[in-house]
């Protein structure tokens, strides 16, 4: 059995291109021990033990079996003393691995129980994670090998001149509520200036009715209530709001002879 | 025989040069154009060759690129009058506005008719003109009337666009306030 | 008349899809597309005026751009024969990934969402932070959830940026796994 390894292992290893102290390093190591200072090379050559052990399989028809356990594990035991600063991590997944193929051949090497004959191969959880490894593999070197953006493929973009549409910012209810709030809190309005609805309907009229008398000038009273389509509470609330507007001196409603019509027009237009 | 080497045609040369003018976001000088032809280009043949190129673009139907030279170089770029739709495709947003805003807004909202003096009263600082500004031009705000004291300061109120952006039918639908009084009980005791 | 004003309109509709394709460096979307324009546009009409556009630029004499759809819309970019002209403009070539991180981007890119415990099974290796740390500066991958197991793990998966960058609509256009799979690996007993 060792000499099937070491007559495989002896063929060329084309896929690593390495030098250790000034010499290439591109055959397998007999028994595929590899020597401590050449480990991190040949760890950067492999992605890891399921690399190894395809590139291992493929390359050189090497039953999975047939790896000396138990040299393999004393090994990789050695290179874990020698690397406790370097890649640590690394050689502990192939220590995993090895561990793996030890429990797989002893697996193997029981006699099995009659009734558990149909016993999945222990080495079918390893064949399927190695032929998945290899679809990976192959899947990133298409990715890799495909055409990208800044990598084979330009993307059009032309300059053009920079003119700014400005969008105004986006106000909502909360916001105005908040800084409604904040004037109050700081002013200390609270107690004395409750605004309810009712007042709000009130001031919104007397804004609606300034701006009418900025266009018209002079009004007839009866004209600013719209009878027919309002409901009493608003006409109300219209008749309020003229009121205010006169209490703050804002218009004038005049009458020329009783009875006569009533006119209401804003302060200081004449 | 090199395939890439053997270009003759003109038309293939300006190909190139447009190909890799639309794909720089920079310009392209002379330098890095020469660059592109594995064989010797003088500069005098890549003039010529941008010359028509730009001609070529001038002479479509209706030309939506242009291509012109820069300090640094030649560049392809939209033509002006196309500049209208491009901002309307990434509108910058404008930042929130300012506490100022905000607050003029809502004694306005709140208080209307209302003067600077009212504003400036009831905040404890001078009106900011910018701010009344931006109010305005927002169409958020206009001068409803003068109060007939003396100077005869402008009366300002919301507009219906006001009541439109804020999605209300009128100013009765503002939360009025009592209702903040019930929100400020405190959470903590 | 009326004929020749639609066709005239039309035109300029492309010319506007024309001008921001070739201005834009990352692709539009539909929606994107019909900001651009004023008046209301119809996603149909957006799809046939860019369908016209594609058919326009491919029947030039000797094409130069083409107009593509990718995952997250629409963009013009140089036709595969003009990429050994560019390359020369940058020569500075782009760092290629690692194997590591292309391992790790195509068991996201077929098996996502995955978590890099399922990622560290299938290479048999730990994952180097430094490789997810790429993918997602490149925006390539991203964190789309948790999986509800201890430690809630997170679960990665690749981005719209990434189909963009491979020239794809979806994942469905990836190469299909099944093209690598070699022959079975012998179990003789």
């Amino acid at each position: 059995m060792q000499a099937t390894i070491q007559a495989n292992s002896q063929a060329k290893l084309t896929t690593v291109d390495a030098k250790i102290r000034g010499e290439a390093f591109t055959t397998l190591p007999l028994d595929l021990y590899i020597p401590p200072d050449a480990l991190e090379v040949y760890l950067e050559a492999f992605e890891g033990p399921l690399d190894l052990l395809l590139y291992l399989i493929r390359k050189h028809n090497l039953d999975i079996l047939d790896i000396p356990m138990a040299d393999l594990t004393r090994q990789y035991m050695q290179y874990v003393e020698k690397m406790q600063a370097i890649k640590l991590e690394l050689a502990g997944d192939y220590l995993l691995m090895s561990a793996m193929l030890i429990e797989i051949k002893s697996r193997m090497l029981l006699p099995k129980p009659a009734e558990i004959e149909s016993e999945d191969d222990p080495r079918a959880e390893l064949v399927r994670r190695l032929m998945e490894y290899e679809a990976i593999k192959l899947a990133a070197q298409r990715l890799d090998e495909m055409p990208k953006v800044d990598d084979g493929i330009s993307v059009a973009s032309a300059y053009y001149q920079h003119i700014s549409e400005v969008k105004p910012p986006e106000v909502d209810l909360n916001d105005l509520i908040e800084a409604w709030r904040n004037v109050l809190k700081r002013a200390k309005l609270h107690t004395h200036h409750k605004v309810s609805r009712a007042e709000l309907s009130v001031r919104e009229h007397m804004s609606i009715i300034l701006r009418r008398l900025k266009s018209d000038h002079l009004v007839e009273f009866s004209d600013l209530f719209d009878v027919v389509n309002e409901g009493l509470p608003k006409l109300v609330v219209c008749f309020l709001a003229i009121l205010e507007l006169a209490r703050e001196g804002l218009l004038r409603i005049t009458q020329q002879a009783p009875f006569s019509p009533i006119y209401v027009q804003l302060y200081g237009h004449d | 025989m090199n395939q890439t080497s053997n270009i003759s045609n003109i038309n293939e040369l300006k190909n190139v040069l447009e190909v890799a003018l639309l794909t720089s976001n920079t310009p392209l000088s002379l330098d890095d154009m020469t660059r592109l032809f594995s064989e010797r280009m003088e500069r005098a043949t890549l003039r010529m060759l941008l010359d028509e190129l730009k001609q070529d673009w001038a002479n479509r139907g209706s030309p939506t690129m242009e291509l012109v030279q820069v300090a640094s170089g030649y560049r392809f770029q939209a033509r002006a009058e196309y500049s209208v739709y491009l901002a309307r495709l990434n509108p910058e947003k404008q930042a929130k506005y300012s506490r100022a805003v905000m607050e003029t807004l809502a004694i306005i909202a709140y208080r209307q008719p209302v003067t600077r003096g009212d504003i400036e009263e009831i905040r404890g600082v001078a009106v900011n003109p910018n701010v009344m500004r931006q109010l305005q031009e927002r169409d958020w705000i206009d001068v409803v009337g003068q109060r007939d004291v003396p100077g005869r300061p402008s009366l300002y109120a919301t507009t219906k666009n006001f009541l439109d952006d804020l999605n209300l039918r009128s100013l009765a639908e503002l939360p009025p306030m009592e209702d903040f009084a019930q929100q400020e009980i405190p959470l903590d005791t």
